[in-house]
């Protein structure tokens, strides 16, 4: 990442998309294990894997354990991610709030929604247990907001002390990576501050897209742009749109 | 010992109106065969248990089968929406729908306890989340070594469960598709069991325990080859993908939903 | 990720006097070659955990290593006593042993609850037996849907645990004999883990996720071909029940077990 | 079996072990799951299976099914034993008293024993979940003792109403197949009462290796001697000495 001095005035030439997907790739680490839902967050490991991180043991939603094999629900759920042996889970959803609450399950009042969406699948636990929490979002403003409509998967709750409080081991939402940048919970709040933006995305196009007021970090970065090895290496594994629902 | 009988009698003979059933499967071997039958044998009233709902859950509540699901993932084609699920849970079509809603691993603690003989599983789970204030069978427990409290979910006993599998023996053994999954655990959970499968053999060929599913422990074996069409065959991301999106177009639409419901019962 | 290393580096490394240890395996694949460089690297204060207490278990204690054994099963050969756990329980010989003891059930949901994160394990186990008065890991806990009363354990989390397996690739990824008895939960419920194997490969070949350990879930991997004999050669049986035998020999004698202990200790 | 018209005097041509063999694999039905502790209860199994018991499926102690592979210890105890669908447990002992109570861990006081026994394995569990439990052991007065020093496994307790009170499922001792005969709780009281006696021996014989007052069935058969079926089929399949210890 480079500082910002003058915000870009064009993204290159790549989706939104393939901006998040190489963000969120550069955030794993080899020797790590990673529990990734389909589609974009799936991506960004398998992309991880085959650039910086080799040795990044992906988990998926379905049991299976990197290249060695599947293993049932009940293991999946409680030796694996309930254990807090994961280092990263990578989750979508459908809104985000400033604490980092996810929502996949209604917009709108749970009774009569105004949109039922699929609901939870592993995200609960995921977001409870993993040691990090990466989140991939696009950065819209009904989807940033400042209180989810209904708390699938914990953030940080109501502010720092939620998480200690309910004896949670993992330590929640370490960086949300958006199409316009990236947003990293403020230590002294745990509210989701702005910390960089991708080349050619302005600080005021960010707030409009947020629905709450956004700090932005005394030290905001630039994501360094995509290089031609990651597009390159990105587009051999996409076939078929990716798909964002946190599951 | 598992009897092995004809799909439709077995279906006939198992699920009943008002039951409970689970209806469980990895994504490349689901029961579509055996959900078929329920349809066209008019099941009423049902309790639909299945963690992942996808296009199998839509056609039974389009069909008026189920008044009820409980899930912990219900998701159609990409970030699609199921519209047969949508439309009962929206505008009561056919029927109106209650749903029960988990998370992933709280329905699959809940089929272990089921399938272990216990009255609740405990995990950490569904912490801080909303979930708990809309479903009844999630609550808390204290543990008697650490006083810490933990979600506590009700065991899972469905009057039958219905899974697919690769293939049984002449004696009901059955040889799951692997580990994945919840199929083992629905099984064992349930009253009444029928296992769908490819094909039966004279020696289920090298297994582990794991994967195995005695015969002693099922009710009931029907041969349905393909019974897991569309989902199951070669290939299966790129064939799940276009029957989801193939569902998309029929889902939409009542009427267009109704005709093919009609082909589904027409023999 | 798991290290390669070489078996004593591994045992001096990894186990430390005053550790909880559990040493797990079927009976076919039994590590005494990392138990036996336990003997050798004198350490001593352990408690030593592990389901069906045996040879392994009678050397262990002969050789003052442990203090304390868990356990849910110790017999010796037919209905022969581990002459040196009788003397040590009895005698004080070379030192006083206590003992915890439980049922397999209770320890296997121990090992799960220790493996999963959760602070005890339920089971219907231990209702009227005289147990649970002289073990204080065993204690009811009520089910909040039901009222009805259960057992509760507290899980196992052993500073270490060992085991012994077939094989492990060279990133460490190890594939277990299969899934018998609890080296999972005990690789996973452990703080720091050894998993001793038969070979190291290149590639572990088709395998399932529920015999395999990852990598990453394993502190190191030690290659120690012949580690579980006399346990695991070809006709497992005969050659275990000749093992045993000549064992009981070697353990009802403190004088005859010293000169065992002497060539153990012998390089 | 033969209504007993008078003590037979001699015993045939077969041992004491062989006797309680083949009366205990009588006991097991093709279509039933049986749980056989090693030694002789695992052989009353196996000669069940080749005599009248094809389809019995026997699990073992070391979580193998049948001859369709092997579940781990938590799978075994929790699927199959626990959520009651064994037909039947086999079980023995170094103690059974007169409410079918099991003892395998000491003799004399736990903290200062006269012997220290092997301990529980899965016999409490067995004992308290399987439909039915056959008890298999030597029948001496060391062993059937009016109350077991320590309660390994639950038969009846104290009485009649321990097991329902307890909330077990299984319906605990059905018979105690011994080496003289063939014991089953009085359905008025549980207490453990000689229903057959094998061929060769007394009533008095059976109360002199008794420690309770024995009540002796109106109907008392005689076993049916083993036929030469039996023995040659049981003698195919030893190898070694039995184990009696109850696992």
């Amino acid at each position: 990442m480079t500082t910002l001095d003058r915000p870009p005035t064009s993204s290159g030439p790549w989706t939104a998309d393939e901006m998040v997907t190489v963000a969120a790739a550069r955030t794993l680490r080899s020797g790590q294990a990673c529990i990734a839902a389909d589609g974009l967050p799936a991506r960004a490991a398998d992309l991880a894997r085959r650039l910086h991180a080799p040795d990044l043991l992906r988990i998926d939603g379905s049991g299976r354990i990197g290249d060695l094999g599947t293993v049932g629900a009940p293991e999946l759920h409680a030796y694996w991610i309930q254990s807090g042996r994961i280092d990263v889970g990578l989750l979508s959803g459908a809104q985000i709030d400033v604490f980092g609450n996810l929502n996949t399950t209604v917009l709108g009042d749970y009774a009569e929604p105004d949109v039922r969406l699929p609901g939870a699948g592993s995200a609960p636990e995921i977001a409870a247990s993993c040691r990090e929490i990466v989140v991939v979002m696009r950065h819209r403003l009904r989807a940033f907001v400042e209180r989810v409509d209904f708390v699938t998967a914990l953030g940080f709750g109501t502010g720092q002390l939620d998480r200690a409080l309910l004896g949670m081991r993992g330590g929640g939402p370490r960086r949300v990576i958006t199409d316009l940048g990236v947003l990293e919970p403020d230590p002294a709040t745990s509210e989701l501050a702005l910390t960089a933006v991708h080349p050619g995305v302005g600080v005021e196009q960010v707030r409009a897209e947020t629905g709450w007021t956004l700090e932005v970090s005394d030290d905001l970065l630039v994501t360094d742009p995509p290089t031609p090895h990651e597009l390159a290496t990105l587009r051999s594994l996409v076939t078929g749109s990716p798909e964002w629902q946190g599951r | 010992m598992a009897t092995i009988v004809p799909l439709t009698d077995a279906v006939a003979d198992l699920v009943r109106d008002g039951d409970v059933v689970a209806v469980e499967g990895t994504p490349a071997l689901i029961p579509y065969a055996a959900a078929h039958e329920v349809i066209r044998l008019r099941r009423k009233d049902l309790t639909l248990v299945r963690m992942s709902v996808d296009v199998l859950g839509d056609q039974l509540v389009g069909a008026g089968c189920a008044r009820r699901l409980v899930f912990s993932w219900a998701g159609g084609p990409g970030e699609g929406a199921l519209h047969r699920i949508q439309d009962a849970l929206g505008h009561g079509w056919p029927a109106p729908l209650e749903i029960e809603e988990h998370s992933h691993a709280g329905m699959a603690a809940r089929y272990v306890a089921g399938a272990s003989g216990l009255p609740f599983g405990v995990l950490r789970g569904y912490a801080g989340t909303d979930l708990p204030q809309y479903t009844a069978s999630v609550r808390t427990v204290r543990c008697p070594f650490t006083g810490e409290e933990l979600a506590a979910v009700s065991a899972l006993n469905p009057d039958v469960a219905i899974v697919h599998a690769r293939r049984a023996d002449r004696s009901g053994n059955v040889l799951l598709d692997g580990p994945g999954g919840v199929c083992k655990e629905a099984v064992l959970a349930a009253h009444r069991s029928l296992v769908t499968v490819e094909e039966i053999v004279d020696d289920l060929g090298p297994a582990t325990g794991a994967t195995v599913l005695p015969s002693f422990a099922i009710t009931a074996v029907a041969h349905a080859p393909g019974g897991a069409a569309p989902s199951g065959a070669a290939g299966p991301h790129d064939r799940e993908d276009d029957s989801h999106r193939a569902w998309d177009e029929v889902s939409r639409d009542r009427a267009r939903f109704g005709r093919w419901l009609e082909g589904i019962r027409t023999p």
